[in-house]
């Protein structure tokens, strides 16, 4: 089988694979839909499956037992292929603006992918943190310019992404002081300007 | 012929005097099955007189034109109380219609009806609604209304049993319940200060609507559509072997018609639980809210795909012909329909009912 | 339908007379004859990604018959998207697709303004209808994607003055250049489609001269016959044997059937020979 | 208009697919799959106009066409023929200066049939649909569509010459006058078949090239599509209608409402000519000669559709289903198979040979088009 694909190609029986992103079953059989290199995955042999196997449902056949196979612009051309933000996704973002109820961010970064178009993203309160819910004040965690890392964690509304940062590894990981200098963080909840030597609150990413 | 082309009547006058009779007069609601719409009032002798007696007379007596006109002054008679679809300039006592349709009295309450009017909710009613728009905790929802109706997400039945606990997964997938463009049945729950309506389906009879066809009465010309009456919803047994169908007509007409699903049943006769060991009462729940919010169709016989189509049929040429619909009246023009169907060409099998058949259909109905 | 956003000068002003040259003669200046065969299109040249800027774009050009007194086809197509919509917007479960096809000014003969006409709005609908059925519109929820097509030459004669009739029959080929850039820009712009879409023309054709009985060929150039009794247009999915959208027009008699029949045809063995350049050319993006 | 989108829900899309699949094919308002919905007609309400016709819907749709008519100095022929060339080069000038250029230039002086043709823009038609810009692209989409069908055979602009020098300018105005309620094509264009069926145009008094002058009496008027003999009878030729017809399954299905047209795997619009031409002007009347005029896809509304999500994939589906968090809500609807009862918008396009087959029935001889004329004729004129 070539590597390479064009929209149409005609990739294999459904009976031996399951789609992937890029591809489109008709009549039993799977297709091409993007163009982009051919890539097939073994399924996992550890029982918990990962995300990306998780959201491929076929009702026809067991999930864990069959290859997936789907096509990719990456590795091919250097322009990589627009993505959409999907429940599951880490991604990096700019907040835009902040209200008692909710920040607004502009999403950078979905995985891996720098995305050409901007999507709005939405970090709820409840959504900031895993404790104490009902105190997270969201000025105190997030201020406009910081870039956050952030979950998806629903397809929203309309207009807007639902995010959450509601895991240690999850916040601010940029942010700069009133001052505008860029800070460190000092604990999980505070970034300090090393130049004044004032701290500002913020929900702050662990660092990896 | 597959297409009837047929020239412009003249203007039909739709004013007849009224089956009301002399000594009812404070109960002369004059709702002749073309005068109004919806029966705000439910009144009950209107009803009654209304179901018995369908009549349909083309007499132009003007001595009972109870049809007014905006500005047309109904009385200035101070004993009388102005009511919906009127007003009062100060200073007199003229109470002056401010729509066209009939009047009504209740005691000392005169309003009029309007001919033609959008679907006015009332708490309790039973309505079929479409989802418009989905919002972070609530759906907006078409029910024929001047305005969108609400449905709270904490006015519907969570799969997994009522008693289950709204969580905040639930806020986030509420496009898994209802999305745009589904349909659902639901009550009116209450009704805000500017006249909108706030839903609710937390009954097993509620929720959403599948297996079946959707059509829409409200908002017609010449006074037919779906009135409140006893019962909105039933289920009928289909000739030529259709099959048990379902019927809701939602008060704002909007009508649902389906195949009766089993999981139903068990709702409305809560007894036939004894019969069915596998559906106790416990679980019952359980299996009645697996498929509340479904989109995947049963398996429907043609027979009962084509029983619906003819009630459907019906239900269209009662409106077109200025007729009103409720239980009563569809399932006549349903039998109707099947002897006429028998009695046609095309046999049991045609159960189309448009243009001069629906008039024919009509016409027996109302006895001309 | 007046512009209100810019001041032109009087429709048509700006147009050139066009004088014939003096040692022409009136009979033959105006025809060229086809020197093709009956089934063979023009030879295309598409390559894809030209516009940096776009998520996808790609230029078609078909040569330009009888040495000069043709010009060419040329397109430009980008592709804005996947991309999110306005907020105004209500929710959507696809992409919303968007297809808009504008003549250049200097694309043809008579100048076209900077507004769209409604022969551009037309063209606009075929080729919107052309490509939704190519592409997996679910893919996207809650998304955009443009379709922006110039047509920067118009394939159309430069000297005679039968351009008005004639032009009629010259906007299907415009439409079959603008269904395969537009497809060369989708893919390029990676937004799943089901299959390649191409699209094809073929015409019955009566030839000057000989007094031949009408016949069929692809790709026709209005120019080269005595008349054009019927042409129709087809965007054409191969791998899967669909057409996605059908412009006929002309004037058949009904009881011939066959010849409609052998039209459409021909119009997608025109669409398949145009498939052939485009998957070359997506090949070659690939490599 | 493709953006009419029609709001359903999956599962009624589901019904009707497959309700409209069967073999005969169970229509939502029990026609057969070739009836169309009643119509209610008339000709000549607008005594300002040239023809006039009104058509309606039980459901209340209902458009109107008004023809009106205007003597106009044919460009081309503004400018008297002595020197060839000379005629040649001012001809091609002026023509650029208007704009427009016919085809007419070099053939004033030609006597064969090419110089008795009508032009393009002789016809000026409009459709207004109410609650769409007039720039809206299905708008102009139609009126692109029913242009193309009157212009088609060039029968019409033919008519229109008056001598070398003027000729009539025809305003074709159709107004719909309720929002549509489902893809208007049909009844505009039986209204508009209508309404020039009925079009008078002043008789001629003058001679030749000279200034045209007309009779005054209306009644004299001869009509635009002449009758059989004199001014009744069956016009011989007539004006041209456009169907629209779709395929769901195996089935093809006339006169679509706005809900079946909202499952369709293809809609087409077909217009169709009865040109008696002159070779067979001495046959029978009673077989037409029946024209394929023009043929274009409609964008079936069904791709845009909401998809139906099985049951064995909903979240919200059993019982337990809501307590399981780690079934994400809302991923993206993976690929799947189609399942039974599940509506699934349709992707691609439609086999060449559907296509065929829904011209085919048509054109069919004695088939719905025949008797749709048939019908037409039976309309009263004035």
């Amino acid at each position: 089988m070539s590597t390479l694909a064009i929209p149409g190609q005609l990739l294999g029986s459904a009976a031996k694979f399951q789609p992937g992103p890029g591809t489109h079953i008709h009549e039993s059989n799977l297709y091409s839909s993007l163009l982009g290199s051919v890539v097939i995955t073994q399924p996992a042999k550890a029982p918990g499956p990962t995300k990306r196997l998780n959201k491929i449902i076929n009702t026809t056949t067991t999930p864990a037992e069959l290859p997936t196979i789907s096509v990719s612009r990456s590795g091919v051309s250097e322009k990589q292929r627009e993505t959409l933000p999907e429940v599951g996704n880490i991604v990096l973002c700019r907040v835009i603006r902040i209200t008692p109820g909710q920040a607004v961010v502009a999403i950078l970064i979905c995985g891996d992918t720098v995305l050409d178009a901007e999507w709005q993203g939405l970090i709820r309160a409840q959504d900031v943190r895993a404790t104490e819910k009902d105190r997270v004040k969201i000025y105190e965690s997030f201020r406009p310019g910081d870039i956050v890392r952030a979950e998806v964690i629903s397809l929203g509304d309309q207009a807007n992404y639902y995010l959450s940062t509601a895991r240690n590894e999850l916040g601010v990981i940029i942010a700069s002081s009133e001052a505008g200098n860029a800070m460190y963080p000092v604990n999980w909840k505070e970034y300090r300007d090393p130049e004044t030597g004032l701290s500002e609150p913020r929900k702050v990413a662990k660092p990896y | 012929m597959p297409i009837t082309i047929i020239a412009p009547k003249p203007a039909r006058h739709h004013f007849h005097d009224s089956h009301q009779t002399a000594g009812s007069d404070d109960e002369s609601d004059t709702s002749s099955q073309q005068g109004a719409s919806l029966d705000q009032e439910g009144d009950i002798q209107m009803l009654i007189s209304q179901s018995s007696r369908p009549k349909h007379s083309h007499s132009q007596s003007s001595q009972n034109y109870n049809i007014v006109t905006p500005g047309e002054v109904i009385t200035s008679d101070p004993q009388w109380m102005r009511g919906h679809g009127t007003y009062m300039t100060p200073q007199t006592h003229n109470i002056i219609s401010s729509v066209a349709g009939t009047i009504s009295r209740t005691n000392k309450l005169l309003s009029v009806r309007p001919l033609r009017a959008r679907y006015t909710p009332e708490v309790g009613d039973l309505v079929v609604g479409r989802i418009v728009e989905v919002q972070a905790k609530r759906w907006r929802v078409d029910v024929g209304g001047t305005q969108l109706a609400g449905l709270p997400l904490s006015a519907i039945n969570l799969p997994g049993g009522i008693l289950r606990k709204r969580t905040e997964t639930d806020e986030l997938q509420i496009r898994t319940f209802f999305a745009e463009g589904d349909l659902l049945v639901a009550e009116v729950q209450s009704l805000f200060g500017d006249g909108g309506a706030s839903l609710h389906t937390r009954s097993l009879k509620y929720g959403k609507l599948r297996n079946g066809v959707f059509v829409a009465v409200s908002g017609m010309g010449g006074g037919g559509g779906v009135v409140r009456s006893r019962r909105q919803v039933w289920t009928m047994e289909g000739a030529n072997n259709g099959g048990l169908i379902d019927i809701v007509l939602g008060v704002n007409g909007y009508v649902w018609i389906s195949k009766h699903v089993e999981t139903a049943a068990v709702v409305e006769d809560n007894k036939d639980n004894n019969n069915k060991p596998s559906v106790g009462i416990t679980n019952m729940e359980e299996v009645v809210s697996a498929t509340m919010y479904s989109s995947q169709n049963d398996k429907i016989e043609v027979d009962t795909m084509r029983e619906i189509a003819r009630l459907r049929g019906v239900i269209t040429a009662l409106v077109e012909n200025g007729l009103r619909v409720d239980e009563d009246m569809v399932v006549k023009g349903y039998h109707e329909a099947v002897e006429m169907a028998l009695a046609s060409e095309g046999g049991p099998d045609d159960v189309y009912l448009g243009g001069e058949r629906g008039e024919q259909l009509a016409n027996a109905l109302t006895g001309v | 339908m007046a512009d209100r956003r810019r001041i032109n000068g009087p429709a048509g002003a700006t147009l050139p007379p066009v004088y014939l040259n003096e040692d022409a003669q009136p009979s033959d200046d105006s025809k060229i004859s086809r020197t093709r065969a009956a089934n063979a299109i023009r030879k295309l040249y598409l390559k894809t990604g030209v516009t940096p800027s776009a998520s996808g774009s790609a230029y078609l050009e078909i040569e330009a018959p009888g040495g000069g007194a043709v010009s060419g086809l040329k397109l430009s197509c980008t592709v804005h998207g996947p991309r999110s919509l306005p907020r105004s917007t209500p929710f959507s479960p696809h992409i919303i697709l968007s297809t808009h096809v504008k003549y250049a000014p200097f694309a043809t003969k008579q100048r076209h303004g900077y507004l769209r006409d409604p022969m551009e709005r037309d063209l606009g609908t075929h080729l919107e209808a052309a490509l939704r059925g190519a592409i997996i519109a679910d893919r996207w929820p809650k998304s955009g994607v443009d379709v922006i097509i110039s047509i920067i030459e118009g394939d159309q004669d430069r000297q005679t003055s039968k351009s008005q009739e004639l032009g009629s029959w010259e906007t299907m080929n415009a439409l079959a250049g603008c269904i395969t850039v537009a497809s060369a820009a989708l893919a390029d712009a990676g937004i799943d489609c089901v299959d390649t879409i191409a699209g094809g023309v073929a015409a019955l054709v009566k030839d000057a001269g000989d007094n031949n009985s009408p016949r069929i060929v692809i790709d026709p150039i209005p120019l080269e016959h005595e008349k054009i009794l019927s042409a129709c247009c087809v965007a054409y999915l191969p791998t899967r044997d669909e057409v996605t959208n059908l412009w006929f027009k002309g004037d058949l008699p009904a009881s011939d059937m066959e010849l409609y029949t052998q039209l459409v045809e021909t119009g997608i063995q025109a669409a398949k020979s145009a498939n052939l350049v485009l998957v070359e050319c997506l090949h070659e993006t690939m490599g | 208009m493709a953006s009419t989108q029609t709001l359903l829900s999956p599962a009624e899309l589901a019904y009707l697919h497959s309700s409209l699949s069967l073999t005969p094919p169970i229509r939502p308002d029990g026609r057969s799959s070739t009836q169309f919905r009643p119509l209610v007609a008339e000709t000549g309400i607008l005594p300002g106009t040239n023809g006039s016709a009104r058509i309606c819907f039980a459901d209340g749709t209902e458009a109107i066409v008004g023809v009106k008519a205007e003597v106009e100095r044919t460009k081309s022929a503004l400018t008297t023929t002595e020197d060839e060339t000379v005629h040649r080069l001012e001809g091609e000038f002026v023509e650029g200066l208007a704009g427009a250029g016919g085809n007419s230039a070099g053939n004033i002086d030609e006597e064969d049939n090419d110089g008795l043709e009508g032009q393009n823009e002789w016809v000026e038609l409009s459709v207004e649909i109410p609650g769409y810009r007039d720039d809206d692209s299905g708008t102009v989409f139609l009126s692109a569509l029913l242009t193309e069908a009157l212009l088609a055979d060039g029968n019409l602009t033919k008519k229109l010459r008056i001598n070398t020098r003027f000729h009539w300018k025809l305003y074709l105005d159709i107004l719909l006058i309720s929002p549509p309620l489902s893809y208007p094509l049909p009844l505009l264009s039986l209204t508009t078949h209508l309404a020039l069926l009925s079009t008078r145009l002043p008789r001629l008094k003058s001679e030749g090239d000279e200034d045209p002058f007309f009779d005054d009496d209306w009644a004299a008027a001869p009509y635009l599509y002449p009758r059989e003999n004199g001014t009744s009878g069956k016009a011989t030729l007539r004006p041209p209608i456009s169907l629209l017809v779709m395929a769901v399954g195996n089935n093809i299905i006339f006169d679509p409402a706005k809900e079946e047209l909202a499952v369709a795997d293809v809609a087409l619009a077909v217009s169709i000519g009865d040109g008696k031409d002159n070779n067979s002007n001495a046959m029978d009347t009673d077989t037409r000669n029946l024209r394929l005029l023009s043929v274009r896809t409609i964008d079936p509304p069904s791709r845009l559709t909401p998809p139906g999500v099985p049951n064995a994939t909903n979240t919200a589906y059993g019982a337990a289903a809501g307590t399981t968090a780690q079934k994400q809500p809302e991923a993206r609807a993976a690929e799947s198979e189609a399942v039974e009862g599940v509506w699934k918008p349709p992707r691609g396009g439609a086999k060449p040979l559907v296509m065929a087959a829904l011209v085919q029935k048509v054109l069919e001889k004695g088939g719905v088009t025949d008797e749709v004329l048939d019908a037409l004729d039976a309309v009263e004129l004035e």
